[in-house]
Order: structure tokens, then C-alpha cells, then sequence
């Protein structure tokens, strides 16, 4: 008989565009700090059975990161171990562990100091594959500015849809504590913003942030010990589409259809648009929050631009999307990107979530991507009810 | 949280390094083959599976939905179509470009896929969804085995 | 589909010579990152590297289990708590670890060889060492348990580095 | 829907290893994932999630290399992800397709570990020179072997070890390489040939390392009920383990390998093993040089602190000896493409377990058989424990 899996505590440093004061270390320590406290007051060295940390070496500027995670969150000497993915996926992991009975809690770990890279591009560009797509040269981005075009051609969403996005979630952002770039624009500032990858202008594109998560799971048993506000995941999925971007299907998210498909199927969700109450999902470039909410089937195809006009994904709509500001407003925080995405959703699952909070939030869903020039994604169907 | 923090700007200080070294790439039993075709005689070739049916370009040496190892090559012609497309204002550190660089992705006439490559001949505003281009080849003495044999793909006239 | 036993299968793969790579029998390409990095050096490192640049070695050190630890760190990592406070260690210490290297990074051959040491640093707690290097002997005569001391480089020389010191020598 | 699952593995494939390999890191994943389906008799179709290994970024020269493989190894339109801890990643892998199948997620698995090293210019070593802390380790010009030496040589000094024991195993994990047909530098050493060998950073000498290598490894998973219908001889993932040490390697005792015993015990617990010496017929212990494989059986509980260099004298080690340790040739003969050659000693011991292992086969019907790898900074064990 096996256990439902539940995220009993929550730590996070907050966003912001640079932190010089302070070491990924001392980051990560912070982060980890709150979140034990937050689960329980529970003590690392002894309480916990394994621990997963998100990161990628590049945007580490170490070469097998793994070596350098474990004294800060309490791990060493222990069970530990990274998975090269965004946190969510990290997430995905954990929930494995304890499904197999040998677990009862387990630690995520996902930061962003991306601050300390001074070659973004330059890394983001050698993700490219080095024999078909790197040698073209250029800024790597323009692989979403093809797939922009693609996308506003396939659907009925428009360029301004994609505008209101940048400004509904940056406005968000101004709401809530943990966001780096909350902002007030209007549509017109996004459109006149500079021409970067055409359709995509400067502001279409999510600014980048530091700061650190750390997340608690734990079995039913063991969850029910540590808190009296466990937030259940009832549902997790993953997954990629072919890595050759030549294969691909350049309108639609592929990775986010059937990541959603595996994690309703799991949560037992058949009608999402009626079972969802809100969503946490990707935004890094503007288009994106529309491709996913349809790759996730919250509203019809050709639908998620018309919604966003006419203000059903604002906080008081009737489909909040990015409350928290999303990326858009927090900052792109890279391997964190994604189990921020969840924490956002635990917080407003528990009415914690302060001015963005949505009101009666039961059920909701978190998504991420895990940017260019990958098709790799995962979705989350977190609930405040355990069944 | 750490009991003693940095109130000082002074304080504050940053550690330089990188990962920088040289990679030399092979081109792989598949990139090998498409390289050489597009150097010695200017032909994209695509690569087919005989169960699912699908010619891959770029060609593969196996087929990612069914595992079949993928023999028969196939001549797919230098022309296609563009499927989608953006106009690039910044060259990789953000620097403004002084002539936008336009990409495509073009499906090419008898695969399933196609090339991500760059427009040439056309201005900006002239590109649509639908166009037919043709790649426009490197003169053989220049060509390297590179994607970049290919110059660009430019409109049929 | 039935079964291969690994007797019947083909380990595949095409082997390839350097040489072909450099003869151009097979096609390449190359290329080179651009991935620079300028790490925040925090509380603990920032203050140690200070040190260093005064000639003095930092250490962090926890009330619970007592240690005095280096390099130093604003977390114990054995109790998960923040360390409580600062002292400093001694510039001498006792191999504890050593080798001695006859090639470089890109594993080229050097003439002279690096003593390269893990040396436990005198007034930190036992078996906290950092590495570096050593010199003043022959390879030959270093020996574990020895005492060392470190040499500095002269104070206007000094960067707020580990290189800072230039080397351990015998004591 | 879910509950604990006993996880089988079903079929096993490798690449050559060799220095250079003319296919992409892609392709010889696919040459691997392609081999292990054909001897499980299933096809991509059965695989229902990926599970990827790898070392390095900076070895094949590709930012997120896991996303640029995920085709080849055969994760289109499924579940990815890949683990990474250092040189533990090959058996780790495993591990982490164990606990897909077992949490009851998916039936199968499809489990492949890869690296191409050559792609790194003008020599693989370089990616090993930035898996340093920047501001202690890497100013000093610090390189993957000086602090292999410095274990090495705390490991002899604590135990009185002589390297005349330890060059033991370098020729008998390089003659065992002689079998195995994807091996790198099989071939018959003497103990002198080691001791007279270029000394790279003392006390390790060129003969005492395993060479940098191209190549893949795959393995399948399979849930009990789908291993049933498929085979008669399933050889059971019993026990896995992980363990990971301080970051500061230059604060402990590098005589032993903590972390290799903490991960054997999870490992072993998991299994119901009691009393390793006598439960495990069979040991892959990682041995990029050959002073680990003795480090590791002693972290393996396999032996006493120290015991490792006399049973390797005494031959109990050896292939037809009560403890064969690597009888595939090891990292030091058969190869060391890093995640790759983690999970060809996974694959070793399945095909031991199997009977299937032809030149290789120890003798005595081996029952239960233990593979091991150890990364970062000497610092991470990961284990698996496998049954037939």
C-alpha cells in the first residue's frame, strides 16, 4: 500500500536581480534554513532520508556541481544527489523516492545565481547542438523568436495577447515580496519596446534573478507528524520532445501536452478546465504563457490570448495564471525557475500567498519549460485535499 | 541564515574564472555522410526509415521513434519551404546588429523535417510563412563540411 | 522479438585515430564557449581572502561542536547551524597528505615537480587542512607528520588570494 | 495504483570504448539502447520513461547535454531526466532507473549513461581542471591527479601499503580486459611494467590509471510483472545506495572512504545482505586508478580497513578466486568513458548473474553480485545490489 506525497515545508531566499553580498553557499544555507524550519523545525542530519539538488555545471562555472551542495543544506555524509533539470523536475524525483516505501522525507534543492555568470548568452548558446544549429552564429534566442511566429500563425492568439501577458505579470509581481522586476507597463510598452527576434521585442523576454528554494516532501505518515497544512501532490508529469529542433512541431508545446497528460491521469483530473483553479506556469518569453495554458488544456486552442484580454488570468479573473508575477515579474531564475512555480502554488494552496492571494484556491497546476534550446517540460497538479 | 552578514559595500567582492577550452566536434556516423554530400557534390540528403516511413533531415543514423537503424539515404533536392521564420537585431552579446540576420526554419520538399538556417536575397518585411526558398551552396573550393556550406536559403524565383 | 544473449550481440561503435582527426580523414568542427564567471565571494570567503591579504588565515568556528573550521564557512555542516564566530589559525602546520606532480593541467610534462601537500594547519581542529604547495626540499626528503610554515609573499605583492602564500616550507 | 515494486533488469547493451569515437555522444546512446532492447527482445515502444547518466558538460563540449541525448536515448515524447554525481553517475544511473520502476510510476525503464571525452581540446583533462573550489583548489593549478595521489598516498602511508600490491591490480584488471570485446587496453602487464612506468604525480604512475575514453552503456528495467512475461532468468535490482561527503575533501580523512560505506550499508539494508564477504559472490568496485579498488572493497564492507592489498596478493580476487573483483577488466582495461563505464559494471554483473558473461564468467554460479562507483571529490559512493 503506498503513500500519498506531500510538500510539508517551503524555504526561499526571495528574487533579485543580483546578490554580490552573499555566496551561492550562504544562499542556498539561507534557503534551506527556512524551509526546515518551515517543515516541522526538522533537523537535516537526522530527519531526512535523501536529498535531491537541481543544477546545470555552466551555470555553475564548476565542472560537476554536485560536489559543492551538500554542507549548506545539511546533507554531508548523507543521501544526496543532482539531477541535471530544472527543480521541478528535481520535484518529479523526490515524489519517485517516497513512492517506493524506502523514503519518508525528501529534500529538493533548486537556486539561481546566475548572477555570477557574465556570459548568459554565450552559455545559453552552447546548448546548441555544436554541429547543426551552433556554427549559424547569432544569439541563441532567436530559436523562440521562430517559434513565436510559428505559433501566432498556427493560432487565432495575437502579438498584443502575447504583450498583455508582460504586463498583466509584471504587474503581479508589484504584489508580491519575492519578485525582482514587478513593473507597471501598458501593451504599448512592450510593443514599442526594442525588436530583438521579431515578433519578440525586449520586454517579451523575462529578465533574469537570483535566489534560492529548498522544499520538504514527505510521506502521508510522515507528513501528517510535521504539519497541519500539507499541500498533496496529487499528480506529476514529464517530458521531451525530440531534441532536434528540426523535428519539431514549432506551434505547440509538446513536452507541456503530454507532461499534463501524465500528471491528470494521475491525479485522476479529466476535465481540466474545470478541476483547475489557478496556475503558476511558464512566461519566459510572453507567448509562452499562452502555448502552455493551451498545451495544458485550461482553455480551448486559439483561446488563451482572448482570456488574457479580456482579464480572466488576472488575479480576480476566473483563471489566475502567474498571480505571483510569473517569470516575467520574479526574474528567470533558471534551475529555479520551475520549483518556484510550486512554491508559488503552495503558497496560495495554503493562503499564504498575501496581496496576490486568489480566493478559494483548491486545486492548482504548475509548469515549467526548461528554456532555450530545449523541448523538455513538466507539470505539477497540486491540491490542498490529500484525495 | 548566516549570523553575521555584509553591511560594508566595501566588503562585497567577486572571484573571476571560466570554463573556456578548446571542443573539437565529430560530425557522427549520420553528419558525417550529410556533410560530405553537401561538400563534394552541394546535395541535401535525408535519411529514411522504411518502418514509419519518415525521411529525417537532418539525417540520423537511427530512427527516434521506433529505434530502426536507418540505411537508405535518400536525395531530397535543395528546396523548400519556410514554416517559420524571425528577424535578429542583436548578435550574441546583445550588441545591436547593423543588418538584422533573418532565420528560418524551412521544411525541405521530400523530408520530414528540414533545415534551421538563414534567409538571404530578401528584405525583412518580404518574408511569409509559406515562401519557397532554395539553399544557395558556398563555391566547392570553400565548402568545409559545415552547415554553413550553405550560405543561406533564398527565395524561388 | 526474441532475445539476444551478449555473446550474439555486436558491441558497436566506429573507433578513430587522433591522427585521422588531425589529417582530416574525418570531417570536425570547433568551437570554444564563452562561459566567464565572477563569483560572489560572500561573507566567509570575502573575509578570508581579506585576511589572507594582511598575512592572516581565518577561521570560522561553532559553539555546539566546538570546532575551529578552515577554510572557513558561515554554516556547520556536522550540526546545520550558523557558525557563531571568528578566530584565526597559525601559518604552521603537519602534512598530512603529499604528492609530487610531473605534469600541468593540460597534461603536458613540467621539468620541475610540484610538492602539492594537504597540510593540517596548527590551532584548527585536527585534520582540518587545506591544500597547496611545497618547496625549500627535496622531493625526496618530505615526509607525512613533517612540520611546515608558510612562506608569504611580500605584503605590497599580495592580492587577498590563497597564492598569497607562496608555498609551505620545512619548519 | 502505486506500492513498492521489485525491479528487474532485463537486458543490457555497450559500446565499444575506445579514445576516439566517430559517432556523436547521440549515437552512441542509441547504439547501446539499441543493443540492451534487442537482448530483453522489446523494443522503444515498451519503454515507458529514461533514465540518463552522464559526467561533465565540459567533456562533450554541450551545455545540458542530457537535453541534446534525450533522442538517442530513446526518451522522444517521454519522460527524461538525467543524474549526475561526478564520476558516481554510471551506477547511480541505475539506481535512479530503479526507482522509477519501483515507485510504481512505470513498468519500464530504459537506463543509458554516456560520454564522449574527446571532444574536449587538446585533452580531456582540462574539464577536470574546473571541478575545483575557485578560490582554494584552483589557483594552485590544481589537476585531477594530484588529488588522486594525495589519496593514494595517505591510503599506503595509514596501512603500510605498498605499491608493488596495488600494481596487482592494474595487470589483473588489464589481463581480465583481454575477454571483454569492448575493451580499450587489455593486455598482459607484469607488476615491474607498472612500477617502471612514468611517474605522472607521485605515487601514481601512468600504469596505475585508467585511460579517457568515448563510449555508452545502457540498461532495461522492467517491473516484476513485466519481467515474468518476458524472461525466464530476471536478474533483481535488490539494494541501492548513495552517499555523498563534506564538499571540504581537505578537512578529512582520505584513508577511507566513508561515503563508500554509507552508501553500501543503504544498499544492503535495502537487501537484507548481513554479511557482505559471504553474501556477494561477485564486485564491480569503481577503479579509474588501482588503489581504488581496494579503497572500495574496503568501503564495500567486502574486507577489513586495510585487508584489500593482502586478499589481492593472496589471489582471492582474481576471476577463479573466492572474491572476483571486476572480472570485466574494470575501468583500467576495459575503458573510462566515466558515466559509461559506471553502468558497464552494472552490466557486468548482470550478465555474471545471467551465466552469460562467456570468457568473463567467474565460476560457482554467482547468486548476488555488487557494483560500485565513486565521483566528485572523493567524496560520493553510489551502489547497487543485484540478484538473480
Amino acid at each position: 500500500m503506498s503513500e500519498e506525497v506531500a510538500i510539508v515545508g517551503i524555504g526561499c531566499t526571495g528574487f533579485k536581480s543580483i546578490t554580490p553580498d552573499i555566496s551561492y553557499k550562504e544562499l542556498m544555507f539561507e534557503a534551506a534554513t527556512r524551509a526546515y524550519q518551515d517543515a516541522g523545525n526538522i533537523n537535516p542530519r537526522k530527519d531526512v532520508d535523501a536529498f535531491v539538488t537541481c543544477a546545470e555545471d555552466y551555470w555553475e562555472g564548476h565542472s560537476i556541481f554536485d560536489e559543492f551542495v551538500p554542507d549548506q543544506i545539511g546533507a554531508a555524509l548523507r543521501h544526496l544527489f543532482t539531477v541535471s533539470s530544472d527543480g521541478m523536475i528535481g520535484l518529479a524525483t523526490a515524489f519517485m523516492l517516497i513512492k517506493t516505501g524506502e523514503f519518508n522525507t525528501v529534500v529538493v534543492e533548486a537556486h539561481s545565481k546566475v548572477s555570477d555568470v557574465t556570459t548568459f548568452t554565450g552559455i545559453v548558446n552552447f546548448a546548441l547542438d555544436p554541429i547543426f544549429n551552433r556554427p549559424l552564429g547569432g544569439h541563441p534566442h532567436y530559436m523562440a523568436g521562430l517559434e513565436m511566429t510559428r505559433f501566432l500563425h498556427e493560432t487565432e492568439n495575437t502579438r498584443e495577447q502575447c504583450a498583455q501577458v508582460v504586463v498583466k505579470n509584471r504587474r503581479n509581481a508589484l504584489s508580491n515580496p519575492y519578485a525582482a522586476h514587478g513593473a507597471q507597463l501598458t501593451v504599448e510598452d512592450v510593443l514599442q519596446s526594442e525588436p530583438y527576434f521579431q515578433p519578440l521585442n525586449r520586454l517579451d523576454i523575462s529578465p533574469v534573478a537570483d535566489g534560492g528554494i529548498v522544499m520538504v516532501l514527505a510521506s502521508e505518515k510522515a507528513a501528517k507528524k510535521l504539519t497541519d497544512k500539507p499541500v498533496w501532490i496529487r499528480g506529476i508529469g514529464w517530458n521531451s520532445d525530440t531534441s532536434w529542433p528540426e523535428s519539431r512541431e514549432w506551434g505547440r508545446a509538446m513536452y507541456t501536452e503530454l507532461a499534463a497528460q501524465m500528471a491528470y491521469k494521475m491525479a485522476g483530473i479529466r476535465n481540466p478546465k474545470k478541476d483547475v483553479c489557478f496556475a503558476e506556469i511558464d512566461d519566459s518569453f510572453s507567448y509562452k504563457e499562452l502555448q502552455h495554458l493551451e498545451a495544458l488544456k485550461l482553455c480551448s486552442n486559439d483561446e488563451a490570448g482572448k482570456l488574457t484580454e479580456e482579464g480572466e488570468t488576472e488575479i480576480y479573473g476566473d483563471l489566475p495564471v502567474n498571480a505571483s508575477g510569473g517569470i516575467q515579474g520574479i526574474g528567470y531564475a533558471i534551475e529555479a525557475s520551475g520549483l518556484h512555480r510550486v512554491l508559488e502554488t503552495v503558497l496560495q494552496l495554503r493562503g499564504e500567498a498575501g496581496k496576490h492571494q486568489i480566493c478559494d484556491a483548491k486545486t492548482g497546476v504548475a509548469q515549467i519549460w526548461r528554456g532555450v534550446p530545449t523541448a523538455t517540460g513538466a507539470v505539477a497538479v497540486l491540491s490542498r485535499e490529500v484525495k | 541564515m548566516t549570523l553575521e552578514k555584509i553591511n560594508d559595500p566595501r566588503e562585497i567582492r567577486q572571484w573571476p574564472g571560466h570554463m573556456e577550452t578548446d571542443y573539437i566536434y565529430t560530425l557522427g556516423v549520420a553528419g558525417e555522410r550529410f556533410f560530405q554530400e553537401i561538400k563534394k557534390n552541394g546535395k541535401i540528403m535525408g535519411a529514411k526509415c522504411k518502418r514509419c516511413g519518415i525521411v529525417y533531415v537532418p539525417p540520423r543514423m537511427y530512427c527516434e521513434r521506433c529505434f530502426e537503424k536507418l540505411g537508405e539515404w535518400v536525395n531530397v533536392g535543395n528546396k523548400g519551404t519556410v514554416f517559420t521564420y524571425t528577424v535578429a537585431h542583436i548578435d550574441l552579446n546583445g550588441a545591436k546588429l547593423k543588418e538584422p540576420t533573418i532565420y528560418a526554419m524551412i521544411k525541405i520538399d521530400g523530408a520530414d523535417g528540414g533545415l534551421v538556417h538563414k534567409l538571404g536575397e530578401i528584405e525583412p518585411e518580404k518574408v511569409r510563412i509559406g515562401m519557397r526558398v532554395e539553399a544557395v551552396f558556398k563555391p566547392k573550393d570553400k565548402r568545409e563540411g559545415s552547415i554553413n556550406d550553405i550560405r543561406y536559403f533564398k527565395r524561388v524565383k | 522479438m526474441s532475445r539476444k544473449k551478449s555473446e550474439e550481440c555486436t558491441y558497436a561503435g566506429t573507433e578513430i585515430k587522433s591522427e585521422d582527426i588531425k589529417q582530416g580523414k574525418v570531417l570536425t568542427l570547433r568551437d570554444r564557449p564563452k562561459a566567464k564567471y565572477l563569483w560572489s565571494t560572500g561573507v566567509a570567503m570575502g573575509r578570508f581572502l581579506k585576511e589572507l591579504k594582511n598575512g592572516k588565515i581565518a577561521a570560522t568556528t561553532c559553539n555546539k561542536c566546538g570546532r575551529i573550521m578552515v577554510p572557513p564557512r558561515m554554516f556547520c555542516e556536522q550540526c546545520f547551524k550558523p557558525t557563531d564566530g571568528w578566530t584565526y589559525v597559525k601559518d604552521t602546520g603537519t602534512i598530512n597528505t603529499y604528492s609530487v606532480s610531473f605534469i600541468a593541467g593540460d597534461a603536458s610534462r613540467i621539468k620541475e615537480p610540484i610538492i602539492v601537500i594537504v597540510v593540517d594547519l596548527d590551532g584548527a581542529s585536527p585534520g582540518m587542512g587545506i591544500l597547496h604547495t611545497m618547496s625549500e626540499i627535496d622531493w625526496k626528503k618530505v615526509k607525512f607528520g613533517m612540520k611546515v610554515k608558510a612562506v608569504w609573499k611580500p605584503e605590497k605583492e599580495r592580492a587577498g588570494a590563497i597564492t598569497d602564500i607562496k608555498y609551505f616550507k620545512p619548519a | 495504483m502505486f506500492g513498492k515494486k521489485r525491479v528487474a533488469v532485463v537486458g543490457a547493451g555497450l559500446t565499444l570504448f575506445r579514445r576516439n569515437m566517430k559517432e556523436t555522444g547521440r549515437e552512441m546512446c542509441y547504439e547501446a539502447a539499441k543493443m540492451a532492447l534487442d537482448q530483453a527482445g522489446l523494443t522503444l515502444k515498451d519503454m515507458e520513461s529514461v533514465a540518463y547518466g552522464s559526467a561533465p558538460d565540459a567533456f562533450d563540449g554541450i551545455h545540458m547535454k542530457g537535453e541534446n541525448m534525450t533522442d538517442g536515448s530513446g526518451a522522444w515524447r517521454k519522460p527524461f531526466s538525467r543524474v549526475y554525481v561526478g564520476g558516481g553517475t554510471g551506477v547511480f544511473t541505475a539506481d535512479a532507473g530503479w526507482w522509477h520502476v519501483a515507485s510504481g510510476l512505470f513498468d519500464t525503464c530504459l537506463v543509458v549513461a554516456e560520454e564522449k571525452m574527446s571532444s574536449c581540446y587538446p585533452h580531456p583533462a582540462y574539464a577536470f581542471t574546473t571541478i575545483f573550489d575557485p578560490i582554494m583548489d584552483r589557483p594552485h593549478g590544481t589537476t585531477l591527479i594530484w588529488i588522486f595521489s594525495l589519496e593514494m598516498h595517505r591510503y599506503m602511508h595509514v596501512h603500510g601499503v605498498k605499491k608493488e600490491q596495488i600494481a596487482l591490480v592494474s595487470v589483473k584488471n588489464k589481463r581480465n580486459a583481454l575477454d571483454h570485446p569492448c575493451a580499450q587496453l587489455g593486455a598482459k602487464i607484469t607488476v615491474e611494467d607498472v612500477l617502471n612506468s612514468e611517474i605522472m604525480c607521485w605515487p601514481v604512475q601512468r600504469l596505475d590509471i585508467s585511460p579517457t575514453s568515448d563510449g555508452a552503456a545502457a540498461i532495461v528495467l522492467a517491473s516484476e510483472d513485466v519481467a515474468k512475461k518476458i524472461t525466464d532468468n530476471p536478474v533483481w535490482i535488490d539494494g541501492v545506495g548513495w552517499c555523498i561527503d563534506s564538499t571540504y575533501w581537505t578537512n578529512r580523512d582520505l584513508y577511507y572512504p566513508d561515503y563508500v560505506e554509507c552508501a553500501a550499508r543503504m544498499a544492503y539494508k535495502m537487501a537484507g545482505i548481513k554479511n557482505p564477504p559471504k553474501e556477494i559472490d561477485v564486485a564491480e568496485p569503481y577503479d579509474p586508478f588501482d588503489y581504488k579498488e581496494l579503497h572500495h572493497m574496503e568501503g564495500l564492507l567486502l574486507c577489513k580497513k586495510g585487508e584489500a592489498p593482502k586478499l589481492t596478493q593472496e589471489g582471492v580476487t582474481q576471476r577463479d578466486g573466492d572474491l572476483p573483483i571486476n572480472p570485466s577488466g574494470g575501468l583500467l582495461g576495459v575503458g573510462n568513458p566515466i558515466a559509461a563505464a559506471g553502468l558497464m559494471k552494472v552490466c557486468e554483473i548482470f550478465w555474471q548473474l545471467r551465466g552469460e558473461a562467456g570468457k568473463r564468467q567467474v565460476p560457482g554460479d554467482p547468486r548476488t553480485g555488487v557494483a560500485q562507483a565513486w565521483g566528485d571529490l572523493m567524496q560520493y559512493g553510489s551502489v547497487i545490489v543485484m540478484r538473480r
